[in-house]
């Protein structure tokens, strides 16, 4: 496993060695991990134009991320594993499954939103029919809970594993220790899986760590930590897959470090420009993780450029349309606020 | 009936909650093998094994983001957080996270766990064993704060916490754990979340209060009465949150007079939304100023049993007000 | 004299106290480099350096816990949370720490820091972006907190803060930062924390309000005037703790009626306490039930623009209700 | 530095090999510190003893930490350095030069208890005079002040150290997270030094940690962890010396661990008979610094019996009369309780 920068594309990926049979994946998933890919960038790209027309008050995009995101995914079992991703992670949750529409609603805010309704921002993931529990803003948190659901599927004897995602900003907070601490001590089947863009928003890496890689805490906590190239799907994927083997095999949890950089401002209310130069961000984009897949999946000779334009085509249409749909789609109902803040007679009870 | 004391039957209802369903946990510094440094715990992880009796290490926002989790996942944990002065780091944990969880999933996921907190002064416990931490709560939406005074009340509002579909603190008061005795309900016995309590009937004048200064109201209540024929109604809040406004509502309707006594602090205390809601919702019918005893507006009880006297509301103050008001 | 809105008089007034007073430091996210995700503190790293204007790590409890460290140190920190609803995970280290020092010390040690925090709905900022926080903080004695409504009051306020020998979180409104503008003083201009302010003399009706609420009840009360002849008394109270009792007592025996209105929600707010002390203060002098306008009681502000203004507190309806009272 | 758990006496400390003077310490140096340690525990037992009849509603003793406590105050310069002791820590400040009389006034909680006056439980520590930082039960708080103060130091250019102490419990805490991290970015002058006596009240260690050491999670804040036998006032003395001198030459923090045992229950309030068996607790007495302290100052000839049995006598002289002095100093007048909250009118103002 590397645990260096990223390389510029070239060396990495040129070539036509076949990576993915030997890690198992057929080719059917290689291209439907590119499609994914795309397809989070296409969504992104939208949401970021619908707020420059006006028609959504924000956004928070994965720019940059998809590789690591998709790599990721594919190695948990929608279902059977709880997932906790966090805002950048369109890519994860399209790959559990949660469709281009559902996502949609909750850029517009709208009534069927399945994450909240449109009581949450956007891509403040949660859906139960999927595994996926519910995130908040307060970044961090989420770890904590992450190790619950841990235990109680160790309690329950439920198969599966826990996946839990976070910023290298995260990594600074109190809920971080507390979350890896846990989970190392009783071995718990938690992936704590960092997709670290060097940017807590404007503040970098060297500010918020004394250490070079997050994958360096991981000894505090008992755990195998690892570093890798985030921008290259199949060593995401290869370090995560060995990570829920070993939680599978009841060996604990592990660390992640997908090192990878966020190629957009960090919301649609930012202005990267004010804290890193134009030069460090053009540098990541001749990286970009699309670009990278795309050359490989030439190389290896299971995409030419006319099947490339087709796939783009496709999924920027999945994308229009659904933008289209789900602004049609009804608000909620403002006699709707004060519903759920406790449950409701009659509703399921305990657990919901 | 069997007679306990208040940590007795916090003890006896957990081994029946445990006992009952399998789903129940518990977690928290020190509630394994020690069995609690108040001993409420104590004898579960015998029975129940270290996947339901979890000593934890010592982080309470991990205590309760643990729970939070594994409520999600399907079980029901109760976690202990050792002494109310220690629940700060967690705040974070309940407020933005339990108690918003249905609210911000659109009731797709909620947050079945229980909270308990020791709480209160009179132990001398100095300013960081002895704090009052129910106002710091009770400006969230999304939790209930449930804070019982008999032995009764106890096993009730446990069981009906432990039940509870959404996240519930209960604070149990330390000074009450040995001194106040009573009945222990055998079987199902459960009370509904949200109800006041009338624990005596008058007409007098109204008090409203909670923990243990509810038992210096009563006794006080109950010597008013013997000495000088001044009939209090005795409200015990019991839940805090949300606070049953209607049997407040009611009595002062009926007696004129309300007096709110709390061992918390005054400014923000609960004693300031019942006199809201008073003023608010029956002010025609308030015959008399409305009162609140509290303790003064100091960052908690000191350590010198001194300090700590002059800083605790007392039976003596909550007879002289009554006194006054019954007189205005 | 220039006028300038809400952020630009908070910048300012950075700028000249770090130009006044070496000792004054700025830490928090994003606050060097960035200039703050609201450009509060833009052009401060420049003038001031590293030493003074410190980008820290994305952490919270120590952001307030270096600034604690650092004051007692010799040092005049102002931390800043990004946004209110991220000062949970620091309610340790300023309730038990902050707030408790100079009297767990018996005023051995104090703890001179201000915690900026932008506060408040209305930027469709949903659930974690738009939190009022101020009860959360209101029942700590030790504590101050600020909340100005007008460029002219940061500016003395926020001078006061960083005056003042203890620990001060100054609440920011974020709907106010660009949408209110005003004179923006020059000089030494300082308005001591603890007291309120009459935003508008008036005979019939009093308004109790804070934050952008004190905006719409301002105008609210202008146009009753200028349509109905009404004549409010809008008191912004401008310090929220210590709360200055004095001028709302005073106020409502003069009008007789009293209305509340804040954005935060109902229960446990800071109109409960306003409430409670007129209902014990001055109970004799109202013509008719005191009135709040608060949000309802939910988690927070919903994201979608309907959600969101179904739940905060509008010029209309407060509108109506000093009409209600005026009439009553 | 060794780093292996603690031996028994004999091995380490028998025969009559001088340990002190390679380390630049005076006889009269070790004979000082043998006198505090003595003094600490003299006062520890009188607390105990005063609690058993009554006459102090609580005490908490630092009975066995004695030789970490004397051994890393030894290296501190009163007056120059941030000292933020924890509960345990009376060897600390007795070494500072907070006088028997003054923490029996705490004991009592009297009017003029310099730490508290009364206010808080006693050993909880605040002394300007001695710039030993105002000290909670809430623990961990302390190491983001230690931070605080360290960033002070440097910014007015103060020379000197922050030492900050706290036991093994709180490593676990998000609050031992942050500070360690912030110093380690900024490599402040901090030196956090963790008893570690492998209990949080009962909660074992193992329960507590997935590393062996305490000193392990160092390098995820990239600062040096060293352990060291705590129950050997020359090896504590000297990593604590080292970590002053890496601190005082800008080169950032340290984390040392003292593996040390307390040999009585956690408190006054406390059963350890719960939680841990005689068996332990004999074999660690067995192990007792003080002892240890005098069979090597036997063996380099600085003590003999007839001069061990003095100090004791006085040490428990001097321990017996401040009890009684204490005792009949006046307490807290209960109409100063709401004094305070805030500086008040004339009050020495800011910073005060
Ligand atoms: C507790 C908390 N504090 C502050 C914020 C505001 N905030 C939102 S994202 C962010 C930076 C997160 O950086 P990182 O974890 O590296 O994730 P990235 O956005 O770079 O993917 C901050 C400070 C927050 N959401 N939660
Ligand atoms: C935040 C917090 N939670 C709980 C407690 C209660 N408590 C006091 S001491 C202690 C154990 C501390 O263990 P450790 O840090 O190992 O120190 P030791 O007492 O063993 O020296 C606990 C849980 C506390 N003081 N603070
Ligand atoms: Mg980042
Ligand atoms: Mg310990």
């Amino acid at each position: 496993m590397k645990s260096t920068r990223n390389e510029p594309i070239e060396e990495s990926v040129a070539g036509s060695v076949d990576r993915h049979t030997p890690l198992g994946l057929t080719d059917a998933d290689v291209l439907h991990m590119y499609r994914t890919m795309l397809l989070a960038r296409a969504f992104d790209d939208r949401a970021s134009i619908l707020f420059t027309q006006g028609k959504i008050p924000f956004t928070v995009t994965g720019h940059g991320h998809e590789a690591a995101q998709v790599g990721a995914a594919k190695c948990l079992t929608p279902g059977r594993d709880w997932v906790l991703p966090y805002y950048r992670d369109i890519g994860v949750v399209l790959m559990l499954g949660m469709t281009v529409r559902e996502i949609m609603l909750a850029e517009f805010g709208k009534a069927a939103d399945p994450n909240s309704g449109g009581r949450q921002m956007p891509k403040h993931w949660g859906c139960r029919r999927l595994k996926i529990m519910s995130q908040s803003s307060p970044v961090a948190t989420q770890l904590p809970h992450a190790c619950g659901l841990a235990w109680a599927m160790r309690v329950n004897k439920e198969p599966g594993v826990v996946w839990v995602s976070f910023g290298d900003g995260v990594a600074s907070k109190g809920d971080f220790h507390e979350g890896l601490n846990f989970a190392g001590i009783h071995k718990l089947p938690v992936i704590f899986f960092c997709e670290n863009n060097y940017y807590a928003i404007s503040v970098p890496f060297s500010k918020q760590s004394p250490v070079e890689r997050v994958s360096d805490r991981a000894a505090a906590y008992g755990m195998p930590g690892v570093s890798v190239d985030g921008n290259d799907v199949f060593e995401v994927y290869q370090a995560t897959r060995e990570a829920v083997e070993r939680a599978l095999a009841g060996e604990g949890p592990t660390l992640i470090e997908a090192r990878t950089y966020r190629i957009v401002p960090h919301t649609s209310n930012d202005d990267d420009r004010r804290y890193r130069s134009r030069d460090e961000v053009e540098m990541w984009k001749q990286k970009d993780p699309i670009r990278r897949m795309a050359v490989y999946l030439k190389g290896v000779g299971l995409l030419d450029d006319e099947k490339d334009a087709r796939l783009r085509a496709e999924v920027e249409a999945e994308v229009r349309e659904a933008a289209a749909w789900a602004e049609a789609q009804p608000d909620p109902d403002p006699a709707t606020v004060g519903r759920f803040v406790y449950a409701e007679e009659g509703s399921d009870g305990v657990g919901r | 009936m069997a007679v306990k004391n208040i940590l007795e039957s916090v003890r006896a209802t957990l081994f029946e909650e445990m006992r009952r369903d399998p789903r129940v946990m518990i977690l928290g510094e020190d509630v394994g093998r020690h069995g609690g440094v108040f001993n409420a715990t104590q004898g579960l992880l015998d029975e129940f094994g270290e996947d339901r009796v979890v000593d934890t290490p010592l982080a309470e926002s991990s205590i309760v983001g643990i729970a939070i989790g594994a409520a999600v996942g399907g079980l029901l944990p109760i976690a202990e957080i050792q002494f109310a002065d220690f629940i700060h780091p967690a705040v974070d944990q309940i407020i933005n996270e339990a108690a918003k969880l249905r609210y911000r999933s659109n009731n797709d996921f909620g947050c079945p766990i229980v909270i308990r907190v020791p709480y209160g002064g009179g132990i001398t416990g100095g300013l960081y064993h002895s704090q009052s931490v129910e106002a710091l709560f009770f400006s969230t939406p999304g939790l209930k704060i449930v804070a019982p005074t008999t032995p009764a009340d106890v096993k009730g509002l446990l069981r009906a916490a432990i039940a509870d579909p959404d996240p519930v603190i209960f604070l149990e008061h330390k000074a009450s754990y040995r001194t106040i005795k009573g009945e222990y309900p055998e079987g199902d016995y459960i009370i509904p979340i949200g109800g006041a309590d009338i624990k005596r009937a008058g007409t007098d004048v109204t008090v409203v209060s909670y923990g243990m200064t509810m038992h210096y109201a009563w006794e006080a209540a109950d010597a008013l009465a013997q000495e000088e024929g001044i009939e209090v109604e005795l409200i015990d809040l019991r839940t805090l949150l949300p606070l049953d406004r209607e049997t407040i509502i009611e009595s002062v309707k009926k007696t004129g007079k309300l007096l709110i006594a709390h061992e918390d602090n005054l400014t923000g205390g609960v004693g300031a939304e019942v006199a809201a809601t008073v003023a608010e919702h029956a002010l025609m019918y308030l015959d008399a100023p409305i009162r609140r005893i509290a303790a003064p507006d100091i960052p908690a009880t000191p350590y010198h049993p001194a300090l700590e006297r002059a800083m605790l509301p007392s039976k003596q103050q909550i007879k002289e007000a009554i006194r006054e008001l019954a007189r205005y």
